[in-house]
């Protein structure tokens, strides 16, 4: 198991900063902080998604005359989509917390 | 109690992660799965099917499109819950003139780079197709754009530049156009969003650049609203 | 007949190109937000129909979009199930939205309004693509705007309760969704593709199933999160009952039972048959341990509508049950309890919507007597409860009838427990609020009249379709029955 | 035995309920809310003559299913037990209804279009369920039966009625919790002819899982039946209006519980399977302390109503003796004491009632001299009294008489015991109330300021009366019970 996670180590990493962002997200009472856990816990899973479509000694998928082996383009390309949700949910999140901080400070006002 | 209960259970979680991962296939084999199955036909014959050289493009302007239009509809779901929330800003709603005017250094330097960036910004968009880049990223770049004048001349000025009139379009510019197509397609007696419908090559070159700009129009000018409502928000 | 095919991509793209264009004509003219919607939602039942027309006569069929083939392109996957439920979410949508109108004028402000619609229309599109596909990355796009439109909507009012709620609402969605793309990641690098089929027939070939399960359970708590079953179900209540009226409708009668359908699609459509017996005991356990707790949560709340987001988590949770029974009685106990949920549950909250457009109460002790004032509204808010106490004749004692079943004939004593005390307390805490609504004497003595038309016949229109699929449940027989012995066929 | 299909069955049930939604909306018009709640009542007499007419012309089966698909069977069946205990309540809801829209007239103006909307409905699915054909059937309607009846305990709409619709739920509603459970694990609960063949369970199930399911049942429809641990429901909703006291001691909901303890002992178990359990012996003594029990508590009693509703839970248990006897006689004499009981019951609340409504007491305590001012109410009550305790000439003795032989054929000392018991302490608080009416001196004068007229007056002494012919002239009735006892029993 120790040896396999180490050759794996982009994914071991990427678990621990998974479990990092959701201790944030679980146990700090500030909203921001919980926004950015979320988005440690979505960076830790782009860095496990990019790891699995790596292909040893691949180029990037560019296609060039000459060059056959290229990585596997398709987890890059669900980062890319996934990375455009992850703003959407960032934006909705901030939007949320704007708000409920601005009720609140009008309450005390 | 919380706090110990929490961190035993990621504890668990993370032994069971952990132990997942190390039954994973070898990173960067190439005979794991991922690299033999699907791939193969994205690399040998992407950039004869779709017309893109980069296949990342490739696969989300073409062979998975359905799946961008989705993203880009949750990007345009957040700018309506922004407003829905938050509301519109409103140009010289509640101004308070600028304190401290822009330095005359930095604001003639942007005036002079900002053309630039724009048209970086539509290289990166445009060059999508055989390059690194896409609609995105470009869109990105333009927001930025937008972003820093709001900085450098002050919100009011931006939001007086950039009206929300002008914006609306945009902002709705790239679902209309994905929708467009997909009817194109399905009147063409092909599949929704096919965008190989015509037997002429270049009408689907033409449609991916369509589609490819419209993505990032829509991404830039609707990520720069987003700040101009929280900016607004924050300015109150 | 050959452009039925494409109205199941039609049913996503046309709600969202309708929200998108409102957004454009909102400048030119305001109030055209209702009409297209109405529009809209009645498209996609008209659709709804004809797809349902044509699976029962050929049965279940792919669609390439863009036509691509998997593992290339995304599949959209249209078989007996999911036309139902996209029937489901036709009739619940058209009905909210007509029901909104009034209820909407009123709690919202006007520049609102037209926003308010734009997200529903987005939650519908989005609901249906996330049924229809045949893709776990797609779902997972679809989830996303799913989410996002609900949290927005559960916040839309912008008052502070709302706001918690949305915000902790979108935590735990989101904390579910990256648990989704979490886990298709692991699937995926098994597999080397995303496409249901594509999968299930990988999965066969593995001899290691540790990384499948772990992205299977992985899918599944994200799914437990979404339809709220017990130890993630907090943010339920407040969500549910903190949102307008007609959005607490939908999000308790489709967007819940959406994540029980989302575990459907996982453990019967992906990765069928790779758990192992604890797992399926665990969620077993959870879910039963929820549908007890929920009911009694219900029992001693006061506040009407977050009661009735209380007993939400216990009546899901009899819908969720059934999937982990692994057969024929379960699935179908499970689908039809998806469809009582999804009308009662919506029924019941319109109904409270319509109390508190008229009244303002908000409270139990405040409705006193108010069945008497309000005959009708409350006539069918009282059969809403009747079905989720699972009275016999309505939808709810079917559903319940045929999980009990399920649970003897395979000797699921703990499972039986829990599906009895359930329906018992259900009914309980159900007759708590006729007794209270219907037989209490009121304490104040303002005139309260009945709710408008335009309110009373969406709720009605619900009130009899849970009395209809009560008395003639064969009418929904002929989605699930076929479709249930199909997908038991996966499994083998 | 042969079987007919006919769609008379679910007509008598299906007429009535919608007759019964139909009152709902007549609102303020009081005569169409009387004539409709008539007409239903009448309806459903005529058709189970009907139906008595089929079964004895052609001793068939009738039998209508309404199947759903996929195991889910709805199914009316008419046999001879259905048809005796339909026969009951047929008979005494016709007789109920001109008391009860005199009763609800004088006390609760207010709602009555909502009462007697129940009132048609319970009743109607009170018949629904002695015709189930089927298990699933029979859970339905008995459980529809207990939500129906739910509105009328608590119609006066006072705390005090809402804590007993309160407690009455919490109680059925465990039960039929019990009864779902026990429902659904028997196999073929939902065969469109389930009831049909004796014995729907083999005792191949395994003899931990029969005992289960035995007792399952019997806390299922026990309940209803006011059997000993469970029967502290029964008083405390007489707090209810007399008509719906009525309909719940005499005409339907307990009534319906002793029917499914039969059909469960009969059909579902079986005799043989009963005997083979040895389950019986337990049956005897749940029931016999219930009546002791019953009668017990029967004799603390001052509030009238109370006394008669614990009077009940001590006569309901005579039909479950003479079935956990299971001998044929006694199983006779078991249904001879339920039509006693029916009649004479409703009767004796009747009387109460309209003592309630002439004079405003409802304390035995307080009834003395009422006798004298109240000649033919008191009358009534004094021989309806007298026929419960089983005195010859009454049908209560008859039906004793059969039940007596049940223990000496089987030789149960103790139920024999028990029987004595019964008779001794029934006589005790039922002929002291009369002792109250008629003997006692009252020391307060009270005024008479109400007139009661015939409707009211009528099925009281229509009931009395019944109990009296019935107990001259027991053969007619002999011969339905032996009918249905043959069934079972074989000649």
């Amino acid at each position: 198991m120790l040896k396999a996670s180490f050759s794996n180590l982009i994914y071991v990493v990427s678990m621990i900063l998974f479990l990092i962002g959701f201790y944030a997200v679980a146990m700090r009472p500030s909203l921001i902080k919980k926004i950015i856990g979320i988005n440690i816990m979505e960076t830790a899973i782009f860095l496990f998604l990019i790891g699995i479509g790596n292909k040893k000694g691949g180029a990037s998928p560019l296609v060039v005359e000459g060059i056959e082996k290229y990585v596997n383009p398709f987890p890059q390309a669900m980062v890319l989509m996934a990375l455009v949700v992850g703003v959407g949910t960032t934006a909705l999140a901030l939007i949320l917390a704007v708000r409920l901080f601005e009720c609140e400070n009008g309450e005390k006002r | 109690m919380k706090k110990f209960i929490v961190i035993v259970l990621l504890v668990l979680v993370g032994l069971f992660l952990l132990l997942a991962v190390s039954k994973m296939p070898i990173m960067g084999d190439p005979d794991s799965p991922t690299n033999a199955i699907a791939t193969s036909r994205y690399i040998a014959k992407g950039p004869q099917e779709t017309g893109c050289n980069n296949l990342v493009s490739a696969i989300i302007l073409n062979y998975r499109v359905y799946d961008t239009f989705g993203e880009i509809t949750v990007i345009f779901v957040t700018l309506t819950a922004a407003l829905a929330i938050l509301g519109r800003e409103k140009a010289g709603e509640g101004v308070s003139p600028l304190k401290v005017s822009p330095s005359p250094l930095v604001s003639t330097i942007m005036i002079i780079y900002i053309p630039f960036f724009i048209v970086f910004a539509f290289y990166v968009a445009i060059h999508g197709f055989n390059s690194i880049g896409g609609g995105f990223q470009g869109g990105v770049i333009l927001a930025s754009v937008l972003v820093i004048y709001a900085l450098v001349f002050g919100y009011d000025e931006a939001v007086r530049k950039f009206p929300p009139k002008r914006r609306i379009l945009f902002e709705g510019l790239a679902p209309l156009c994905f929708v467009v197509v997909g009817f194109m397609s399905i009147l063409a007696g092909t599949n929704f969003l096919n965008l190989n419908f015509s037997s002429v090559s270049h009408f689907r070159n033409f449609l991916t650049l369509i589609l490819e700009i419209s993505l990032g129009l829509t991404s830039g000018v609707a990520i720069a609203s987003l700040f101009y409502i929280l900016k607004k928000v924050e300015r109150e | 007949m050959s452009f039925v095919l494409h109205l199941p991509v039609l049913m996503v793209a046309v709600p969202i190109a309708v929200a998108v264009l409102i957004s454009v004509l909102l400048t030119f003219k305001r109030n055209i937000a209702f009409v297209l919607s109405v529009l809209t939602m009645i498209f996609c039942l008209i659709s709804s129909l004809f797809l349902m027309v044509k699976v029962i006569t050929e049965g279940s069929f792919v669609y390439y979009v863009s036509d691509w083939p998997p593992p290339w392109g995304i599949e959209i996957f249209i078989d007996r199930l999911s036309v139902y439920m996209l029937l489901l979410i036709a009739i619940v949508g058209l009905i909210s939205i007509i029901y909104s109108e009034l209820y909407i004028k009123k709690v919202l402000d006007h520049q609102k309004i037209p926003f308010y619609y734009m997200l529903v229309l987005f939650l519908i599109g989005s609901i249906v693509g996330f049924v229809i596909s045949g893709d776990i990355f797609n779902m997972f796009i679809f989830f996303e705007i799913l989410s996002l439109s609900s949290y927005s909507l559960v916040a839309i009012s912008g008052d502070r309760e709302a706001l918690r709620a949305g915000f902790r609402y979108l935590v735990m969605g989101i904390v579910s969704s990256l648990f989704i793309l979490l886990g298709l990641g692991f699937i995926y690098s098994v597999t080397g593709t995303l496409n249901f089929t594509q999968i299930a027939l990988r999965v066969k070939e593995l001899s290691d199933l540790t990384v499948i399960q772990t992205g299977a359970l992985l899918l599944i708590v994200a799914f437990i999160i979404e339809a709220a079953i017990f130890p993630l179900h907090v943010w339920l209540p407040k969500a549910h009952g903190k949102a307008p009226a007609p959005v607490s409708a939908l999000l308790s009668g489709l967007v819940i039972g959406i994540g029980v359908f989302g575990m459907i699609k996982v453990v019967y459509y992906i990765l069928p048959g790779v758990y192992p017996v604890s797992f399926v005991v665990f969620f077993r356990g959870l879910i039963s341990v929820g549908i007890i707790l929920g009911a009694i949560f219900a029992l001693f709340e006061n506040d009407l509508k977050i009661l009735l987001a209380q007993s939400s988590i216990s009546q899901i949770g009899f819908a969720a049950i059934g999937v982990f029974f692994f057969s024929y009685s379960g699935l179908m106990g499970s689908m039809l309890q998806l469809l009582n949920h999804a009308f009662a549950k919506s029924a019941l909250f319109l109904g409270a919507g319509a109390v508190i457009y008229k009244t303002g109460f908000r409270n139990l002790d405040e409705m006193k007597g108010i069945g008497k004032r309000m005959p009708i509204t409350m006539g069918f808010f009282a059969i809403g409860l009747a079905s989720i106490a699972s009275i016999p004749m309505t939808c709810g004692f079917v559903s319940k009838y045929y999980l009990c079943l399920a649970a003897i004939k395979q000797g699921l004593w703990g499972s039986v427990g829990a599906i009895l005390l359930g329906g018992f307390l259900s009914l309980l805490y159900c007759l708590r609020i006729i007794s209270c609504i219907f037989f209490e004497k009121p304490d104040s003595k303002v005139e309260v009249k009945e709710a408008p038309l335009k309110m009373l016949l969406p709720l009605g229109v619900l009130a009899f379709l849970t009395i209809f699929f009560g008395v003639f449940p064969r009418a929904a027989f002929v989605l699930i029955e076929p479709g249930v012995k199909e997908i038991l066929g996966f499994l083998r | 035995m042969n079987q007919m299909v006919s769609m008379i069955p679910i007509t008598a049930v299906a007429l009535p309920f919608l007759i019964g939604i139909a009152i709902f909306f007549t609102g303020k018009n009081k005569k169409l809310m009387g004539f409709l709640s008539s007409i239903a009542a009448l309806l459903s007499l005529a058709l189970v003559s009907a139906l008595y007419s089929m079964l004895v012309r052609g001793n068939m089966d009738v039998c209508c299913p309404i199947c759903f698909g996929a195991g889910f069977t709805f199914c009316f069946r008419v046999d001879w037990l259905g048809l005796f205990f339909a026969g009951i309540t047929s008979l005494l809801w016709v007789a109920s209804i001109p008391y009860s829209i005199k009763y609800m007239e004088m006390k609760f103006p207010d709602s009555r279009a909502r009462f007697f909307g129940f009132f048609t409905l319970s009743a109607a699915t009170a018949i629904g369920v002695t015709m189930a054909g089927n298990m699933l059937t029979l859970f339905a309607l008995y459980e529809l039966l207990t939500i129906f009846t739910y509105p009328l305990v608590v119609h006066a709409e006072t705390p005090a009625a809402l804590k007993a619709g309160k407690k009455y739920l919490v109680y059925l509603l465990i039960g039929e919790m019990f009864l779902l459970f026990a429902v659904l694990s028997t196999p073929e609960f939902a065969g469109p002819r389930a009831f049909a063949k004796i014995g729907l369970i083999s005792s191949e199930i395994g003899s931990k899982m029969l005992l289960v399911l035995f007792c399952s049942y019997i806390v299922g429809f026990g309940i209803k039946a006011a059997i000993f641990p469970f029967s502290n429901w029964l008083p405390t909703v007489s707090i209810a209006p007399t008509p719906v006291t009525g309909l719940l001691h005499a005409v339907a909901v307990v009534n319906v519980g002793v029917y499914g303890i039969m059909r469960v002992i009969l059909n579902v178990f079986g005799i043989e399977l009963v005997r083979s359990m040895g389950v019986g012996v337990l049956l005897v003594f749940i029931s016999g302390a219930t009546i002791i029990y019953g009668s017990l508590m029967a004799l603390r009693q001052d509030d009238l109503k109370r006394r008669l509703a614990f009077s009940t839970v001590d006569y309901i248990s005579y039909p479950i003796l003479g079935l956990a006897l299971l001998s044929p006689t006694a199983l006779v004499g078991g249904l001879l004491l339920l039509v006693t009981h029916a009649f004479l019951k409703l009767s004796l609340f009747f009387c109460a009632g309209a003592i309630d409504i002439q004079t405003g007491k409802t304390k035995v305590s307080e009834l003395s001299g009422i006798g004298r001012r109240l000649p033919f109410v008191s009358t009534c009550f004094a021989i309806g009294s007298l026929g419960l305790i089983g005195m010859p000439l009454t049908l209560g003795f008859v039906g004793k008489w059969y039940l007596w032989q049940g223990p000496m054929e089987t030789g149960q000392p103790s139920a024999m015991g028990v029987l004595i018991a019964g008779a001794i302490l029934c006589a005790f608080y039922l002929l002291y109330v009369v002792y109250v009416l008629f003997f006692k001196q009252s020391n307060v004068d009270f005024v008479c300021d109400l007139q009661l007229n015939w409707t009211m007056l009528f099925p009281i002494g229509a009931g009395v009366l019944m109990g009296l012919v019935f107990g001259i002239f027991p053969k007619g009735l002999l011969l339905l019970v032996n009918n249905v006892t043959m069934c079972y029993f074989g000649g």
